[in-house]
């Protein structure tokens, strides 16, 4: 029974208590997610300092996989370069197999340090959740579009 | 308690398994299965008669014509039309309230006339006549509904004026499961001179239909979800209506003469199914009203009643589960929507799944009304004639787990 | 001589009799026929896999998405769009059209505008331009044809204008066979800001057909004339231009968000498919383009080509009998026109049908193509995959009983 | 082979020879009849003398049975009552199963005059054909809508 893998301790957690959630007064960056097709949305807010990630803001609503996903994503690339959560992100969608490339974790890699994402690969094994688990990242991805200024 | 059980036999996707299990399909609001009935009628078809119809002098082509009008004749008296001319074939409910809001709409609303939908519509009773006040500079005002999901018929009467022209409602809430009193909206707007749209997607379906009794001047329904196939539905019109209304769409068939700048128009229904109409698709839709007919939709309608009752029942001994909709059987349908504590609807019909139970999440193609609700996603489940007590038991020990896994207690 | 004969079994309705003789069937421009693969492909869907699409977060939903999904892939393959996004599953090519008159032109044409089609299209490609026209004030002009049948080019720099916003084409006239030259007409009504829209409801199942090549922006088919189901068709669209259009129908499933008085939209493609899309049709038109492909769509334009050059010399020795449409095959397709002496169309129909013969009569949705003619209407004999030499020679002798009966010497 | 039943020399006649062809100049009524699905035409005119049809004029443009039949029921109908007329349509249409009623001919009956139009009977055979075979009744019944007026 993989539902036990699916909903693991630390997604029910960051579920119920999502972190870093809110919004900034005067975010560098902005954008608004939604999966029209179940209604979940996702909204992040972004301050940069120099191509730093100095703060992240997420509201949203929806099922544990996207809201958590949101939690941990927010944790993650806080006090991250752009370049490093950009590089992070690829590796989320490989992990998720959104993207080809490898799932594997490249410790050497800056943006390899996945954490508690981990914990969404059991999501893979559900593909109808996959895109739950990926709004977040598609919504960062938007909110980062011209960041750092070319 | 009917019994139809023996009809599952006629539907080969319920003898599937999903996920290791039997699947207990619950999801017939969304669509339902097909009985062999009605897949044969459309393979013969192919096999046997296929012609593009209304345009043929050979054999064959008369073939398909006669089964293609043919079905149209059996779902105007499925749902007691004045004639088989007060059926236009279309893509689907949503198709058919569109041809309303644009062959109607869009050439007699003006700015400050008024469209009364209620606020537990589907977006196909939504959106089109949100377009057409784009259109038009009509608006657009709402009924709400009481506490126990009734619409609020108090309201109606501050509401329904001769300001309004047209009054759209549902016959069956897709989410809520409630049926209005029909009869009564349109004999109000009758009053006023306004015409009522039935969206009849999930009152055909579940019960008989009279277009004569109902009072309306027009009715939505589709075939998917009335054991037809997807690609088709009907709108029904008041003749005398459909006589003065202009096509939605342009194209072959549907005209009388077509000189180089302007063109006449066949009569209704040709008038509106431009192009080549969903020819399989409307012997499949005739296959399935007498397939509907032959099992008596009254006995359809008592056997979901009964097992919406059974459901309501057993649904009620889960803690922590909040069903959304008329606890009163007698002024529902078999669409049961819930939420259970805070495990998000999309959850739900994952574990769901895993023990091959297929139930719906999601706003249900009504956020409007989900937003009232406050609660941005509901899980549904929903009964058709194949539906058994022993699915609705399906339900407890999956709803357990789910409680389990998310540590509700 | 290509030799498709041995796909004749896969065809079941092409064994039967009509009339006491075998089946001689000459009407694929109005309908192809069904092979075995496309109806296997349906009830399979039915049988193992119907839930709707888009919808359910379980796993029986899940394969629906996916069939249906895959289907528009490879309807993008076939026609070579840039993704599978560019494709919308429309009602026909009726509909398609339609599609783009009323999401593109309604929002952008003005009084002044021109909309520039040919002389010879199918209703289908003017009656939606005489519509949107009727709500914008714009006009439409017409460009002629040839003695020998053929777009009159040197006509084109006349009537190309700035002014004209939209360029309606036929990729193969269904009356007279021409195929006009597309790509030469969208480079210049590109080079005046014009977008193209091709009619390619008899293009697309005669030859290979790639979007990035014609340069035109829109292209409108249809799944049964292409061995497809009735139900369904596509429109195929530059991406930009679909996602800068405004939606001809409203509905679920089509939606961003829903408010009470505005709501926003989806991206392309699902923008323009409001409500439950036709499912099962999109699964038998992937199967039917799966199928052309195995073929192979040169050699489809082959045999048709060989055919046409055939029926073509055969016709010329019946004496009385003119053909109109192009005489080099090179330019032409399989659609083959033409009387008899004085005997009417609709008469030698009804003559051929006696001998098992299918063929159509009638102004063919093309009346002023017709008005242009001459003639209130022509016979049709129309080729496709299953035909062979020996359909083409069973018009002889039963055209020689058609002269005898009416005496014509 | 019931080809040579439908062809008959007087229907190929009819349709070779229209008869009563033209227009009228004032005609008293008047009516344009289409099959759209084939584009047959028929054209009426009508002159009334009292309750009688003085005159008839048709044009028309289809197949030879519509265009027979149309010269037929011009010259069937010409110099009889408007209700003879009536009769007379009712008797073929019901000789044409297009209505229930006795298709055999009651020569006691003032419209039972078929006369060349019982030339029509093989048409029953071609259902798509009967179509054809009304539209100049269809048409006619148009024109004497109101006549006599009640
Ligand atoms: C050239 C052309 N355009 C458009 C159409 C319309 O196709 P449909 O009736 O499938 O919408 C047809 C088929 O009749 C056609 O031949
Ligand atoms: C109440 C209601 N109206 C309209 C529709 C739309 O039907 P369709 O998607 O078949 O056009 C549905 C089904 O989703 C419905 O439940």
């Amino acid at each position: 029974m993989s539902l036990d893998d699916l909903y693991r301790e630390v997604i029910l957690d960051h579920y119920r208590h999502p972190r870093r959630r809110g919004a900034l007064e005067h975010p560098d960056a902005h954008a608004d997610g939604q999966n029209p097709l179940c209604g979940d949305e996702i909204a992040i807010d972004l301050a940069f300092d120099g191509d730093r990630i100095a703060d992240v803001r997420i509201r949203g609503r929806g099922c544990s996989i996207s809201q958590a996903s949101a939690s941990m994503m927010a944790e993650a690339i806080t006090g991250k370069t752009i370049a490093d959560a950009k590089d992070l992100m690829h590796r989320f969608k490989a992990m998720m197999d959104i993207e080809p490339g490898e799932a594997g974790l490249d410790a050497a890699r800056p943006g390899a340090a996945l954490g508690d994402l981990e914990a969404l690969q059991g999501v893979r094994r559900f593909p109808v959740r996959i895109k739950c688990a990926d709004l977040p990242w598609a919504t960062l991805a938007q909110a980062l579009e011209g960041h750092p200024p070319a | 308690m009917t019994d139809l059980s023996h009809l599952r036999a006629d539907f080969p996707l319920l003898q599937r398994e999903m996920n290791g299990r039997p699947l207990v399909y619950l999801d017939s609001a969304a669509t339902t299965q097909k009985p062999l009935a009605v897949l044969e009628a459309m393979d013969r078809f192919y096999r046997r008669h296929n012609a593009n119809v209304h345009r043929g002098a050979y054999a064959l082509a008369q073939e398909a014509t006669e089964l293609y009008e043919g079905a149209r004749a059996k779902v105007a008296a499925f749902v007691h039309a004045a004639s088989a001319r007060e059926i236009v074939f279309t893509r689907g409910t949503t198709s058919a309230i569109n041809t309303v809001a644009f062959g109607w709409g869009l050439y007699h609303l003006r700015p400050g006339d008024r469209i009364l939908l209620t606020t537990m519509e589907h977006h196909a009773n939504v959106v089109p006549w949100q377009l057409v006040c784009r259109h038009t500079g009509a608006e657009l005002i709402y009924l709400p509904f009481t506490a126990d999901y009734q619409i609020d018929l108090e309201a109606l009467p501050g509401l329904l004026d001769e300001r309004v022209k047209v009054v759209g409602l549902s016959g069956m809430s897709n989410v809520l499961g409630t049926m209005p009193p029909v009869t009564a909206v349109a004999a109000a707007a009758r009053a006023v001179g306004a015409l009522t749209v039935v969206d009849a997607a999930q009152m055909t379906p579940h019960s008989p239909t009279d277009v004569q009794a109902l009072g309306a001047d027009f009715l939505a329904f589709g075939a998917h979800k009335m054991l037809g196939p997807t690609g088709i539905g009907a709108l029904w019109g008041r003749l005398e209506l459909l006589e003065s209304m202009e096509p939605a769409e342009g194209g072959g068939e549907m005209i009388r003469d077509v000189g180089w700048n302007e063109s006449t128009w066949a009569d209704a229904p040709h008038r509106f199914e431009a192009g080549t109409p969903p020819i399989a698709e409307a012997v499949g839709f005739g296959a399935a009203v007498d397939y509907l007919s032959a099992v008596g939709m009254d006995e359809v309608h008592r056997h979901e009643a009964e097992l919406t009752r059974y459901a309501l029942e057993r649904l009620g001994e889960v803690p922590g589960l909040t069903v959304y909709g008329p606890a009163d059987v007698a002024q529902r349908g078999g669409a049961v929507s819930f939420t259970l504590a805070d495990i998000h609807p999309h959850d739900l019909a994952t574990i769901l799944d895993q023990q091959g139970i297929a139930i719906r999440a999601g706003h249900h193609c009504a956020k409007p009304l989900h937003r009232l609700l406050g609660v941005p996603a509901t899980a549904r489940a929903s009964f058709y004639v194949y539906n058994t007590r022993e699915d609705v038991d399906a339900l407890l020990p999956a709803l357990a787990e789910a409680r389990r896994l998310f540590g509700v207690s």
